[in-house]
């Protein structure tokens, strides 16, 4: 592999083709970022009026990002969703009331008490919950690559990990193992400026999404406050890595526009990159793309918006009401009494409506029902 | 002179301190600079010593642990900052494989300090509350040492940083608020190795360090017994004499930390009491620890698995029934 | 139907069984497939299996016990070699923050084998000789075994490749060819969990595992004595019941291993002991062990670190005469 | 950073100035390659004796890598060397018979038997014996670099790694560092085609010096086996990270010619690949060159090879002579009364050849002394 070959990074900005996403599945978009973007505001009150134990951690100004790339999952695909990635999980079928009460300690969350924060994930839903070191989850993700491939199955592993997480050695070996097995997995990149509080200088001298070429894989740069752009792609690299064509990186470049924790007053960011982000919120811009672009009425949209507000509200009920989990619990499930496989989680996207794709799926049902 | 400051407040004023004392303490860590420390312990040290001397370091355990190696083997005195004490095992390697071992394999000595954040109690769940220890003592080349008052905080800290060698300096984040006290102003160290005999008695003996120290005190106080604490302060090297006098003292030991119990160091040091004072004990050693399980998040899950006061009251009785 | 076979042979033995057996079993690790192993374990492996399931990896531990995860939950049954058990420290934090406590966090199961070719007595110096397994029994959630026959080295590895959790597989290289002995043919298990009364006694017990075994049923040998010799085989979980069993019976304990002492496995033992068995105790609980130092190079040196015949017979005498 | 400069892969086969060499240290670079061939040999007919416990590594047909390299540094410059480098640890002032004595246990052996084979380093010679673990080192030589950076001292820490060893977290954590902090670091990568038994292809998808400009700094391909290339790069980027200019990546590239360790007979390396690099002997090929470009005559080649093999035999002798430590020693020294400094390698270059530049030294004295 010559040097500039191996150096090109493709530059996702190309619009996809509108026949990708139907006016259902843009509809679908608004509504996943929209609940992200309600179920964590109430996640926050809950925790500011102290029942939500420990810390909290959200993904606002995030949200294009875990619902566009999820988006383009088929239901036997493998995700591993990380800490910004409230989205994934309602793409992928969880409702905010597990969300909830998992943030609460209650034993109807996730994770049952287990875990807490965003340290969840549904196995009946072909999720694997993070874990707290980063970005270990990646390694992972390779592995189940690793397992798809060997099999033959053209299904594909996932995961997110943020820009400062690239900095550790896993990282690397993920990259690196990826790259040598041309292993079936789209890694996506958030890069949010910080880290914590450290900012990108401290981080990395080069933006790493340009290492993916010493990786022997493309490198995709997008807008990560554009869902569609997000979904085009994701969507390109679910399909490559489906087809064998090995792994991408795609990093979206997007701001985040809270703490690191609700404990986090952001008094390192500068106040105009706030106001020059706000602009750009994923959910504003893309409801009047909607409404500009593609024939959404306002009352639709609002309509979206409040068909969320309701589920949600009612969803913190059932959450609330939640009991918290028997002590006597506490010392189960360390050890497994035996294997079981994970389940497939929803796959919303009109290109796995038939299901014929739900169940086997891949390049050809999906073209067969785009075209 | 002495000032009333919290367990946190030592740790920082005891860092301060030797940063002033010594220009070659150097602080390198995650979010340590401009953001102070997920705990605020190096709040203000970037203004006063400037971000070189209190490098935030890109999110890399191994890097940071390796890159204190060689700075110590150069003659500064680096101070590690672990933003959870968990994370140490993502620099487990440098830590035990190249710092620990430099001075026995080829007589260089690494004069550094990791700080870990450690222990649970507030819902940190199973990768925010550890207690590692126990995996220092089986990595020979470390000292380790684990303080329960505000004093020794800061001349724990001190001496680890003075010491020539790599020291793991574990801060309970339960005792960060919690515990406040007399603590010397300016300089103060003290001696790694040397346990504190934190209430004297003579029924029993409650073996403890860290988050345990005030709970047993606290046991000992409710319960109105003749209850001797021991705060074993150093991990490793351990304090043979003073555990060993203890037990034959009172000849009941109970054993109590909130790390979990399978090789922690209770099992040392109860191994240590069963072979080198037994002809002194009248009861079977007790341990009080967490159960061989991850922390878990939510709050009647994890008290139901970290020692509570309830369970320390409840195993002294015990001990001084049988 | 049995066969003579060496410890390392038993342990290929054994893999291949279940290979055979069994196609979503996989082996990961450096050097394992054309090379068949730093120590030929898999040797010939990748021309039965292919070299897709006899997986040569990058030099990255971390890699490799992070994709056995994910392999294992995606249903594959993976068996990682370190290349040596010293390397573990460099997939320290996949194996104990992420296999370990999946299924307690998420209830998601995740069957892998680390096999771990540990133990020094061979001038492997400080990284080519530790015995790592205390460190496991200190992150809840793996299981950990360490065979001392052949039989038991082909059962055991089964039984870890069949359990649904991750099993730590300490394979002692001293034992690799030393010890030979009858092992059945075709599929065999042992139990994970179970010790084994190795020789029947009254006067003492040695409780011992590994390296240990062959050293302590020497000396029983030698010294013609009335000791019991129990070989743990699991170390996590522990066979209490047998371990107490056999202490109060004898009242006289000697735990003997190579690993070092401090919160070492023999620490664990001895004070389970003492607790649950002090009544029958007629002694001190005494440790064989390593001292707490790295295993040094130079064979005078490793010979008078890690224990020697002389030093299992001494110790045994001791306490026999106490 | 724009990409293209980002990926700049500099090629060093630009021959160097030869005002930087004099014939003495042409002399002096045969004479150390002789002597890490001819030692190595030694230690090998020991180990077939059984006199060395353990294992037996060596570095046949790496020789000019390590000469070259460690030949460019000055005395207050500090090395941590790997492996395949003995001829780093010759350079800088280590007798052979130290090195034979620490492979056959012995007390005078450089760290008196407490570690063996090429796990040795003379901290009075400035140089920390390498781990076993890979590449650990590279993250130690960035603090030693860190730590003179602050200080401001214009040294330099150089270290090297095999190829394979660029797979692992700790090589990835190491360069990013360098790269953010712009570290006083030379990281010198031997490409020897396999690591152990596995070869380029199961280690990476794309050459690793490829990846320096991911981090920031440049790479440097250069001809492995030619130890004044070797020494050409090694001396820019010494120069270059003195000058406060940051870390450089070399890629030597070479073959390993024996197994990677005694007892590894290379089954698993194509003949004919013997064969070619046979033919690229560094020791043959630079003595052919002294004598062509250079005008050495034959004697004098001849008269370096006779010096170096009986100093090496004495060498052996009195390594022999070396009783083994004493048993009451073996759990001394595990933990450190005092810290104190490395001391100061030796630095057999001409350019350090005054006083004032191995005390001080620096591209100023440089310059003075070459021009
Ligand atoms: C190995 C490791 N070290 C330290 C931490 C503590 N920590 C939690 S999040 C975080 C910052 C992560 O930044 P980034 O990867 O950019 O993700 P973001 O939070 O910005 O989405 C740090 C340092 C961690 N989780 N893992
Ligand atoms: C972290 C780690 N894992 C495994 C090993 C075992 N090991 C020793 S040398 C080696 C191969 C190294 O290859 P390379 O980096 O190319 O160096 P070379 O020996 O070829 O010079 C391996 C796998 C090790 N030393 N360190
Ligand atoms: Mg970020
Ligand atoms: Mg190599």
């Amino acid at each position: 592999m010559t040097l500039s070959d191996a150096s090109a990074v493709i530059d996702a900005d190309v619009r996809l083709e509108p026949a990708l996403l139907t006016r259902e599945d843009r509809a679908r978009l608004l509504r996943y970022m929209t609940m992200m973007r309600s179920a964590e505001e109430r996640a926050l009150s809950l925790y500011k009026q102290g029942k939500v134990p420990g810390s909290f951690y959200d993904g606002r100004g995030q949200e294009a990002i875990s619902v566009g790339a999820a988006f383009a999952l088929a239901p036997r695909d493998r995700l591993c969703i990380l800490h910004r990635d409230l989205g994934a999980h309602f793409v992928r079928g969880v409702t905010p009331d597990r969300y909830l009460a998992n943030y609460m300690g209650r034993a109807d969350g996730v994770t049952g008490g287990k875990d807490g924060n965003m340290h969840f994930g549904d196995r009946g839903l072909g999720c694997v919950g993070m874990v707290s070191m980063l970005p270990d989850m990646a390694c992972v993700a390779n592995g189940m690559a690793l397992a798809m491939k060997m099999r033959g199955e053209d299904r594909v592993a996932l995961t997110f990990f943020g820009e400062g997480s690239t900095a550790n050695g896993q990282w690397h070996e993920a990259m690196n193992l990826a790259g040598v097995q041309r292993l079936p997995v789209v890694f996506v990149l958030e890069n949010n400026r910080f880290a914590y509080s450290t900012p990108n200088e401290l981080e990395f001298a080069v933006d790493p999404v340009r290492r993916a070429a010493g990786y022997g894989f493309p490198g995709v740069e997008v807008d990560g406050n554009d869902v569609e752009a997000v979904f085009a792609a994701a969507h390109e690299a679910v399909e490559r890595a489906r087809a064998g064509g090995g792994p991408t990186l795609i990093e979206c470049r997007t701001m985040r526009m809270h703490g690191h924790g609700a404990h986090d007053d952001m008094s390192y960011v500068p106040p105009e990159l706030f106001a020059e982000w706000e602009a750009r919120d994923p959910l504003e811009t893309y409801a009047a793309r909607l409404l500009a672009d593609f024939g959404f009425a306002a009352a639709e949209v609002e309509a979206i918006r409040a068909e969320v507000r309701a589920q949600v509200a009612e969803c913190a009920e059932r959450a609330l009401a939640s009991p918290m989990p028997d002590p006597a619990t506490a010392a189960e499930g360390v050890f497994a009494e035996r294997w079981e496989p994970l389940g497939d989680g929803a796959a919303p996207w009109s290109g796995w409506a038939d299901a014929g794709a739900a169940a086997g799926g891949g390049p050809a049902d999906l073209e067969r029902r785009v075209a | 002179m002495a000032a009333q400051l919290t367990y946190l407040e030592a740790i920082s004023d005891g860092l301060r301190t030797e940063m002033r004392r010594d220009e070659s303490v150097l602080c390198l860590g995650e979010d340590i600079g401009a953001f102070g420390g997920a705990f605020k312990v190096t709040a203000g040290f970037a203004e006063e010593f400037g971000s070189e001397r209190v490098l935030d370091m890109p999110l890399a355990e191994n890097a940071i642990v390796g890159a204190a190696t060689g700075a110590a083997i150069e003659g500064m005195r680096p101070v590690c900052e672990m933003q959870f004490a968990d994370f140490i095992a993502c620099g487990f390697d440098q830590l035990v494989n190249v710092a620990a071992k430099l001075h026995y394999r080829q007589g260089v000595a690494v004069p550094l300090v990791v700080r870990l954040p450690s222990g649970g109690g507030f819902s940190g769940g199973p990768f925010h509350s550890q207690n590692p220890e126990a995996w220092f003592l089986q990595a020979p080349g470390l000292k380790v040492v684990a303080p329960a008052t505000a004093a020794d905080a800061k001349g724990l800290l001190a001496s680890a940083i003075r010491d020539p060698n790599p020291v793991c300096f574990l801060e309970h984040k339960g005792l960060y608020r919690h515990v406040r006290g007399e603590v010397p102003e300016g300089e103060h160290t003290v001696p790694i190795g040397e346990a504190r005999v934190a209430r004297e008695g003579g029924a029993i003996s409650v073996i403890a360090y860290g988050s345990a120290v005030p709970l047993a005190l606290a046991a000992a106080e409710q319960l109105g017994e003749d209850i001797e604490v021991i705060d074993l302060r150093s991990l490793w090297p351990l304090d043979r004499e003073a555990i060993l006098a203890s037990a034959r003292k009172t000849g009941k030991v109970l054993v109590a930390h909130e790390g979990t119990a399978a090789c922690g160091v209770g099992a040392e040091v109860a191994a240590l009491i069963a072979a080198e004072a037994f002809e002194h004990l009248d009861a079977p050693i007790r341990r009080l620890t967490a159960p061989d399980v991850p922390i878990p998040f939510s709050p009647p899950l994890e008290a139901a698995v970290l020692p509570q006061p309830d369970d320390m009251k409840e195993a002294c009785r015990e001990l001084l029934a049988y």
